[in-house]
């Protein structure tokens, strides 16, 4: 009963056109609510006392790496299912997801790495959340190649599925691992886990922030799994009359 | 259905991409029957074959064999080492001994190869050495890609006269073969 | 609670030495995402083209 | 079971170039690493521990590379299949005979190593003892990850696997840390052995599933 239901909500078809109607309104819901956001952020929030200015990256950085942790999640959640109840679908969700997830994970790096040049004056801190994220960002990149290299598909999907798996089961031990290991080193004096209790004049457009960009890159996904069913399905007929 | 079918395949189906490589094949085989599949080159005989044999798994349909049957394949790769020699590749196997062996590596001119590293034989003499599993075997169905590709007149005789007999005492057998083997099979068309 | 914090456009943009900082991180956001969106769209329109074609 | 490893070591045994090459590398990296820093001892023993699990990880990372990918290419692993031979049993044979020739060696040479380079026997027990389990659990994840990339090249594989053996190299360093500050080390031995039992069950299967899926 369950796994009839399952199968045909998942079926790609259906998919292909409720994702459709969706589409828009996710995206221009998040479109505007992020803009709002970052405005409200980067100039009307007040400055921090410690940072300066250049606190107002938060309003980047902290979206980015929250988003990517949620794509990895869905990621997992996605294989899973597709590797118990060999739903196609989850395997096209696994595919899309990890190029977005590997450009938010980019864009996390990148931006913390801006932030580190006026708080530590430094490019790279060998911190233990930046560490997990660059881990984080390798595996991404693990699975982007590995589904690359591939010509058929579905050992490529099954490849993918598996080490986003065991992927995910690391993700934890990893962190623990890395936060473990940084202890090592003298605590820097200002870390990016450490927001000493954060005014709620920044906390209301930081929360706007990470919502919106996650929808944004949601709905992005939205249209990297259509694209994915194209390709894929392109021999069916209900595509060919598109 | 009646239980004496060896093996029976129904609606086999294999695609790749959702390509269809080939669609709705049936076939079924007796004891002392064989089967012998055709198509052109791509057509999808070996993965057909792989499918018998239980490598690969169909996208559609099911292959249905009686578990306790055993099986013996003989493919493109021969499963042989090559820097091993061929007595030692001959033991690896552990199904048989050298013993058993000896009739057929006579007839096959392999017996003064056998201190040989197989790195060192010819295409021909490593493709007698992998047929050895099927000449030495106990097993109810035989699998053959292509075995004659590589071959000289006389083992092909060899290998079909050995054939016949096999089938003569009831075993079944699945082959692709552009040679006519001549042995009254049932032929399956890709 | 909700005041612009810059008095002009120069200051805005200056943020007290950390604007180049905020500024360049806010042009790399917008372009993966506006990049990751126009990827798919252009692919997904150039796979209907193709697909109008061939039928 | 016993003939299958019997058959596994055999094969292994006589291609030389595939066990006594790595621990060769092994060999080599240790003793070239002396020559690349000033001489001093104080300061050789300070990073002897990195060199020493660093040139362990990529001893093995390069000797794993085909493990799997002949018997995929020649057609024997076609045979296990169709002779009903259990493929996670295979995966863990082939595991622990690479171990055998190739794990057990690097562990004692890391043992003679790090008597010399440290003098201290206790520790460089210890550190062999540390080192037999590690070098099984490398085995372990890159097999997994050379499984894979089965005959697409171990960039792929190492590019899987980093992430996978990071939190090994953390425990490792926290190990020698305790053991230099002579703070209690035998939690980290536990954790370790705690992994390496979930890792023997576990990666077989997961690696038969793989090889299963790339038969297919």
């Amino acid at each position: 009963m369950f796994k009839k239901f399952f199968h045909q909500f998942a079926s790609p078809k259906t998919f292909y056109f409720v994702s459709q109607k969706i589409f828009p309104y996710l995206f221009w819901l998040s479109i505007v609510s992020l803009i709002i956001g970052l405005i409200w952020g980067i100039l009307y929030a007040p400055v921090d006392k410690v940072q300066g200015n250049s606190y107002r990256i938060i309003y980047m950085h902290v979206p980015a790496s929250f988003a990517a942790q949620s794509l990895y999640m869905m990621i997992a959640v996605a294989s899973f299912i597709f590797l118990i109840w060999k739903v196609k679908l989850a395997a096209y969700v696994v595919k899309s997801v990890s190029l977005i997830g590997a450009s938010v994970t980019f864009l996390a790096l990148i931006s913390g790495s801006i932030w580190g040049v006026p708080t530590w004056g430094t490019w790279w801190q060998w911190d233990a959340r930046i560490t997990s994220t660059l881990i984080l960002f390798i595996m991404y990149l693990g699975l982007i190649s590995l589904h690359n290299s591939f010509n058929n598909l579905d050992k490529a999907d099954k490849f993918i599925s598996v080490l986003a798996l065991v992927g995910f089961i690391n993700i934890p031990i990893i962190k623990m691992s890395v936060n473990w290991w940084s202890t090592l080193h003298q605590p820097a004096s200002i870390t990016l886990s450490s927001k000493p209790s954060i005014d709620l004049a920044m906390l209301y457009p930081l929360m706007i922030c990470i919502f919106s960009f996650l929808g944004l890159i949601i709905a992005i996904v939205l249209r990297a799994i259509q694209y994915e069913i194209l390709l894929r399905e392109k021999n069916k007929k209900w595509i060919q009359s598109i | 259905m009646t239980n004496d079918y060896v093996l029976a395949a129904h609606n086999i189906g294999y695609s790749i991409n959702n390509t269809k490589l080939f669609k709705n094949i049936n076939f079924e085989a007796k004891k002392g029957e064989s089967i012998h599949i055709k198509g052109s080159n791509g057509s999808g005989k070996t993965t057909l074959l792989r499918i018998i044999a239980g490598i690969c798994s169909s996208s559609n349909g099911e292959v249905i064999i009686d578990e306790e049957i055993s099986k013996v394949m003989v493919g493109h790769s021969n499963a042989l080492k090559d820097y091993l020699t061929l007595k030692e590749n001959i033991l690896m196997d552990g199904s048989f001994d050298i013993k058993d062996t000896n009739i057929f590596l006579e007839s096959l001119n392999l017996k003064n190869k056998l201190e040989l590293k197989i790195g060192s034989l010819s295409f021909g003499q490593r493709k007698k050495a992998s047929l050895l599993k099927v000449f030495n075997n106990n097993s109810d169905l035989i699998i053959l890609d292509e075995p004659c590709v590589g071959l000289d007149a006389k083992t092909q005789t060899y290998l079909i006269e050995f054939l016949k007999k096999e089938l003569a005492k009831g075993k079944t057998i699945v082959y692709s073969s552009h040679i006519d083997m001549n042995l009254d099979s049932i032929e399956v068309y890709l | 609670m909700i005041n612009m914090q810059f008095e002009s456009l120069r200051s805005l943009f200056y943020m007290n030495g950390h604007g180049i900082y905020v500024w360049v991180v806010l042009i790399i956001f917008l372009m993966v995402i506006i990049g990751l969106f126009l990827f798919y769209k252009i692919k997904i329109n150039n796979f209907k083209k193709e697909n109008n074609e061939i039928n | 079971m016993k003939g299958l490893l019997q058959i596994e070591l055999f094969k292994l045994f006589k291609k030389i170039r595939s066990w006594l090459g790595p621990v060769l590398i092994f060999t080599l990296i240790i003793i070239a690493y002396p020559l690349t820093v000033e001489y001093s001892t104080s300061e050789l023993a300070k990073s002897f521990y990195s060199i020493l699990w660093l040139g362990s990880l990529m001893t093995i990372m390069f000797s794993t590379e085909d493990i799997f990918l002949e018997d995929y290419l020649d057609g024997t692993m076609d045979q296990y299949i169709v002779n009903n031979i259990s493929l996670p049993l295979i995966v863990f044979i082939k595991i622990f005979v690479y171990w055998l020739l190739i794990g057990v060696p690097i562990g004692i040479l890391s043992f003679i190593f790090a008597i010399a380079f440290t003098s201290n026997f206790e520790s460089s027990l210890l550190i062999g003892v540390i080192s037999f389990v590690v070098n099984y659990i490398y085995f372990a994840v890159f097999s997994f990850g050379n499984s894979l990339s089965l005959n697409k090249g171990s960039l792929l594989s190492s590019l899987v696997c980093l992430p996978l053996v990071l939190p090994i190299l953390i425990t490792l360093g926290k190990f020698i840390t305790a053991l230099e500050y002579a703070l209690n080390f035998y939690s980290y031995i536990i954790l370790l052995l705690g992994v390496l039992s979930i890792i023997i069950t576990i990666i077989p299967f997961l690696i038969s599933f793989i090889l299963k899926a790339h038969l297919d």
